[in-house]
């Protein structure tokens, strides 16, 4: 059901210029809606989290919370970017999901890519059926060969008989065992250089061509997969932008790729730290002082993140393109994942050697979800999981080099 | 929203425009090394550049003692650029710590007979007894160094004892003293010209930032405010003075890494710009990362000390850990990419570094900010 | 000179050779994953190869018990090399740990009875009440978590409390125990089959080296050695352990950066390999230097032991320190230099990662050997 | 006066193979000329060091000790290099120097240069001026902008009527107001490749188309000088291996640079790190444990540099090349002192900001003299020197680049 309706209307918006109206609507439906006690979803086992996202993302699609920047007629509530900062806020205080695992990719992702550079058919057809969980959507974008260097991808599609037809392999697709469609960069014209030859489809998983295997990572678990495509096919329409033009619309995908991270993530980040205090350091007695000072470190960090964020949100809101900053940004959480990671490897010693297999429950990367058991073995898991943090959504390297060609203006490197 | 912002205003964008443009014509790199290594105390045409043209010596004065009135983040983004230009001189001790003193102190007599005259730029005085290594390496907590005794029953005060690193003490008017009292913390005013007063230039690594001691012998002295105006002035004082030297910090971080940007993109070796290799790519990367991140957070905890916020206390300890430790890799960086020009006397460079050294010990050193952080838990 | 050298010497690489060539054979990547992951405690058929061909198990015990009577250093090669292949079995804790515990508590007896079986593999036997967490972080000072009282007048001694992380105690068919008692610390012979004897195997994230709790309740015990007995074996322990654990970490850490080096010149991004990159090669050289100086460092720790130098006790620390850190951060490096596929299962990459975990952690955190050498002074 | 003849013989010194004997001699030597005390050069003021020096080098000389490695025809003493390298080990435990300022670059570095690369005419000519000071030498290598890319010198340097006609700029060059002559890096063809037309000079310095001027450091002194070349001359004889042939002659002579440094660095280093333990650590009471594992982290440090040089020993006595390894050591090291002096800054807190001037006095690079007053003001200054250790003798990112391809293979950058 699409309940626009209930949203504030465009009135109401100007007079709620700081949306403080809408965070005290977002804050009641929280409040009626959360059990007493609540601390968030990692505290529920594995099978409550599962239940918990159904009737959760049940719920915000109802108060039409789940699409709240895309416009009315597409279902969603048309609202400002300082609103969905603000629901993102509230969801993240309150250690809720702003909807179901695959939604970052159908809602934040693919809805808001359609949006830019969709065609009027593609908007009306797929973006209801996003919110409606017809399709459930997962990333086709990285490659094994490919690695850091997108541009290299090598999956293939030729358009035969008016079906473009598709062989290759992606990797890395989280949720894919749970999606029905996969949007897939692929190259389209290999006779031009890498960038002006790839165009971005709409393919279904539920076909013969499509062979979807769970990838094991480190820590054991399997949350994504590999995706292997044998003559797979979709139709010739179900290209996103341009044929061989998909460059520009691959990358103003990833920019929606948990676009308000900037905002949620350092309070996110805040809840881990106040763990990792609370198992570090003893009301009553002495704490070593270089775990204090470690630990101050970590606190330190967060809150110049949590800066570095309200910052770029001015920036958004303003309607400024976020742009390198947001390399910026990445580069600073993955350090700091990974050092308070191995602070908590530190703090617990012994107990992170021995610690059970309670793992990190449904976590969306990169934060643990709040609620997580604070245990050694969910630490020992987190430390795990950090490792990929510098690796994914573009390593460190190429977050440096971001920065210092696009920030700083230094010379690219000769190839 | 507490109104609390990360990020620079428009009129505070348009404020750096203009004194970054007023300032590069007086802070020239010989021209701060002369100063640095000269007789003079500070270069009185520039004092007087601050003070009319730009209007900074009571920028953050109440306006009822002739001051501007500006709010914290407008201060911060003068600091920023006095600390870009290396500028040496009293506008710290008069501009920020004894106007800050007296306000906290809320003696408005005292404000009213001094402030005037130090927005004017006539009266340069600056704070004594405010002890900056101490334990817990932050200022003031059992930092006060200089002790005070009523005397005589006539109602003056004498001050007994030692003030170290007190700031800009050559060519002070006036001295605003933290001393011990029978009843706590006390806060008093007094001058270089009283009985019992001896001021001694230190000598220093920061060659643009001159601190001296000042020792008592049974000083007369004036106390400021009521019974706990001391105390009063000194929480102030522990919290705006950490966070004011960060911004100024944070100008002398974007200095430093602009000029190694610059000489990066200049300096040819191997055939190629040196700024094209990722080894200086990289390093210049970090720089920046840690730099935007201190500015983000000193900026907003200048916003969240004007607004009282409840996590004042938390970002004053993390703005000055960040922007010391910023200021201290930038400075390093700079040297690192110049190479062996960066190591010569005639080249800036080492003055920046030398502030960042003296800056990080000064007001808490990061590590005993990160150890308040580590210790209070959540807010 | 003492004759203590920091280099390997001609004997030494060639055994390095030899028993390189030999596991390189049973240690595969899925050999190890399989192993990490299935329900055998170990391989027997390695274990096999390094009783017969390789004469690795009693290597350094005694020739007056069986074994190959070598110095530390030549243990330390073999050491290296097990690091290097993620050996996963019960050589250290038979080979190292009980023959040291034995050979240290200067029981000639207890030496004539076990160690033969155990140089020949017959015998598996392991090392409990070394409590590796205390308070130092260092193992065994206080740390003895059994106790034991004499009882009943017939000589039995009683072993009751709990002894955590023991190191492959599944399938061990003796237990050296230490243990408090009356007068000070004893040091104990049982075995897994004695009343009152609980072995409980760990969860752990280290995949290759299987820890244990034992619980002793009143469990019936044999005492090693005279009446300090305990505390030579226990004096020798602190201080063999943490290098020959150093070594195995020197070898693991080669492995890793032998690994993150190939796979940079193999994998081409961007149209070059990898490896041609400042930001890949810069990291692997910082791993290499770290590697190079911890290995160094733990060549002449070993000897330094070995001819009980006097400064033998600091480079117990240089090396436990100095080699966690370099195996640490070149697992780190690894994973870095392989992106995406060093996060998956099937590369043995997380198997390295786990063990400098684990290792780090074990006979004393790298912090806490620094915290001794820093309070020691010069020697 | 050369006395070689008191050196051992031949004979004596099979016996002597481990070079105990040796070592009793320089013992013995150290124990009689040394005064009651004595804790160090460094613990000397600046007129007071000069004249120790004087003397010392005088002692040195009379007893073989001053070139001990160069043959005995050419003054020197014939000794192994182990015995070279336990008169270093023993000059620096007892903190005198191994000779005078210049004898850095008159006896290790031209002196054996000249046997590796003279003729028979320049070896028989310059090294007894060596050795009795009628030649004092200094080093012409780097160049403003050459900086880290040696062989992208501009000097040059033309044959012009049987005589080098040289004019260019050095700089760097240390104690040049000490010396007499410089040996001088100057592009003599620059129609090849920038290493192929490269010779090494021998020029007097007391000529008028040589200006030599002192170059003030960051903290203030001025043991550097520029050398301006204008037309400056030298014989046409006066050239150091093939014309155009001078690079692998300057890499070796590099190479000779503080060759005995594997050896005795980590013995100043440990020096250095007593005094700042002493400074650091209150034996009677609590010290703070941050402070106490930074120390020990540094001291783990100086014994792992310890280590690495003791491992080149052994390749260099058993006559293999130690390479690339050097790299590793001098970055090794060159990390250890800012990382040092930078504890130092934290230990001393405000009393190194308002350090005095007495810096450190007749240093030599990298490490302080021996019996350094442990003042605030000689850390001050050390922490300021230490700035140039990861820029000079090849920065930390050419060493990084060394290591990375000489030692692990890894592929040059494309230019």
């Amino acid at each position: 059901m699409n309940t626009a309706g209930a949203a504030p209307t465009g009135g109401d918006r100007d007079v709620d210029s700081d949306g403080e109206m809408f965070r005290a609507r977002v804050r009641s439906l929280l409040a009626e809606n959360l059990p007493a006690g609540w601390s968030g979803i990692g505290a529920l086992s594995d099978r409550e989290q599962e239940e918990f996202r159904t009737r959760w993302r049940g719920l915000l699609h109802e108060n039409g919370l789940l699409a709240v920047g895309w416009p009315i007629e597409y279902g969603g509530s048309g609202l400002s970017p300082r609103e969905q900062l603000i629901l993102a806020e509230e969801c993240t205080t309150a250690g809720v999901p702003q909807g179901g695992l695959n939604d970052n990719f159908g809602v934040q992702m693919l809805g808001s890519t359609l949006l830019r550079w969709g065609t009027e058919e593609q908007r009306r057809y797929y973006l209801p059926r996003i919110l409606s969980q017809q399709d459930i959507w997962c990333q086709g974008f990285s490659e094994p060969e490919a690695g850091s260097d997108l541009a290299g991808i090598r999956t293939r599609a030729e358009l035969v008989e008016g079906r473009w037809v598709i062989n290759g392999q992606k990797i890395w697709t989280s949720y894919g065992h749970l999606a029905t469609h996969i949007f897939v960069l692929c190259r389209t014209d290999s006779s031009v250089p890498p960038h002006r030859g790839i165009s971005l489809l709409l393919c279904a998983l539920d076909q013969p061509g499509i062979d979807l295997r769970p990838l094991r990572t480190l820590t054991g678990e399997a949350e994504f997969n590999e995706v292997f495509f044998t003559d797979a096919e979709c139709p010739a329409d179900a290209v996103v932008g341009p044929v061989n033009g998909g460059w520009p619309v691959a990358m103003s995908l990833l920019g929606f790729e948990r676009g308000e991270a900037v905002a949620t993530l350092a309070i996110r980040f805040r809840k881990d730290w106040e763990r990792l205090h609370h198992l570090a350091v003893d009301p009553e007695g002495p704490t070593d002082p270089v775990i204090v000072e470690r630990l101050g470190r970590s606190r330190q960090r967060v809150e110049e993140l949590r800066c570095l964020g309200l910052r770029a949100v001015d920036s958004w809101v303003a309607g400024r393109d976020i742009g390198a900053e947001s390399s910026l940004h990445k580069l600073f959480w993955s350090e700091w994942i990974q050092e308070t990671t191995e602070l908590a490897l530190d703090v617990l010693g012994m107990e992170a050697v021995t610690a059970g297999s309670d793992g990190l429950r449904g976590v969306s990367f990169p934060a643990a979800e709040a609620g997580t058991p604070n245990t050694a073995g969910t630490w020992a898991d987190y430390f795990l999981r950090a490792r990929a943090a510098t690796i994914y959504a573009g390593s460190s390297e190429i977050q440096r080099n971001i920065i210092a060609e696009r920030m700083l203006g230094l010379p690219r490197e000769p190839r | 929203m507490t109104g609390v912002s990360a990020s620079l205003d428009d009129d505070q964008i348009q404020l750096q425009k203009t004194l970054r443009a007023a300032l590069s014509r007086h802070c020239s790199g010989p021209a701060q090394l002369a100063l640095a290594t000269g007789e003079e105390d500070f270069d009185p045409a520039l004092w007087k550049l601050l003070l009319t043209e730009l209007d900074l010596v009571g920028l953050a004065a109440p306006e009822r003692f002739g001051g501007g009135g500006a709010p914290l983040p407008v201060l911060g983004v003068a600091l920023m650029e006095l600390g870009r230009a290396l500028y040496s001189g009293p506008y710290f001790s008069s501009g920020v710590l004894t106007t800050q003193a007296i306000v906290g102190s809320g003696d408005e007599a005292v404000g009213a007979e001094i402030l005037p005259g130090l927005c004017r730029g006539e009266v340069l005085a600056t704070v004594a007894g405010l002890r900056d290594d101490g334990p817990d390496g932050l200022p003031g907590v059992g930092g006060v160094v200089a002790t005070a005794a009523t005397a005589d029953g006539d109602g003056t005060h004498r001050l007994t004892g030692v003030a170290d690193h007190v700031w800009e003490a050559h060519g002070a008017h006036r001295f605003v003293v933290f001393a011990s009292t029978r009843d706590g913390v006390g806060c008093f005013l007094t001058h270089p010209d009283a009985p019992g007063m001896l001021v001694e230039r230190l000598p220093g690594m920061d060659l643009t930032r001159r601190l001296s001691r000042v020792r008592f012998a049974a000083a007369p002295a004036r106390p400021l405010g009521a019974l706990d105006g001391g105390s009063r002035a000194l929480a102030r004082l522990r919290r705006i003075a950490p966070v004011c030297l960060a911004a100024e910090q944070i100008g002398g971080a974007e200095h430093c890494l602009e000029q190694a940007v610059d000489h990066a993109k200049r300096r040819h070796q191997f055939g190629r710009p040196i700024g094209s290799f990722q080894a200086v790519k990289h390093q210049l990367a970090s720089v920046l990362m840690d730099v935007e991140a201190a500015k983000a957070a000193t900026v907003f905890a200048l916003g969240a000390l004007e607004h009282e916020s409840p996590d004042a206390a938390t970002m004053v300890h993390v703005a000055k850990a960040a922007a010391s430790d910023a200021f201290f890799h930038a400075a390093g960086a700079l040297i690192q990419t110049l190479g062996g020009i960066g190591y010569t006397w005639e080249h800036p460079a080492h003055l920046y570094l030398r502030r960042a050294v003296s800056g990080r010990a000064q007001f808490g050193f990061p590590s005993a900010h990160r150890r308040a952080l580590g210790a209070e838990g959540g807010h």
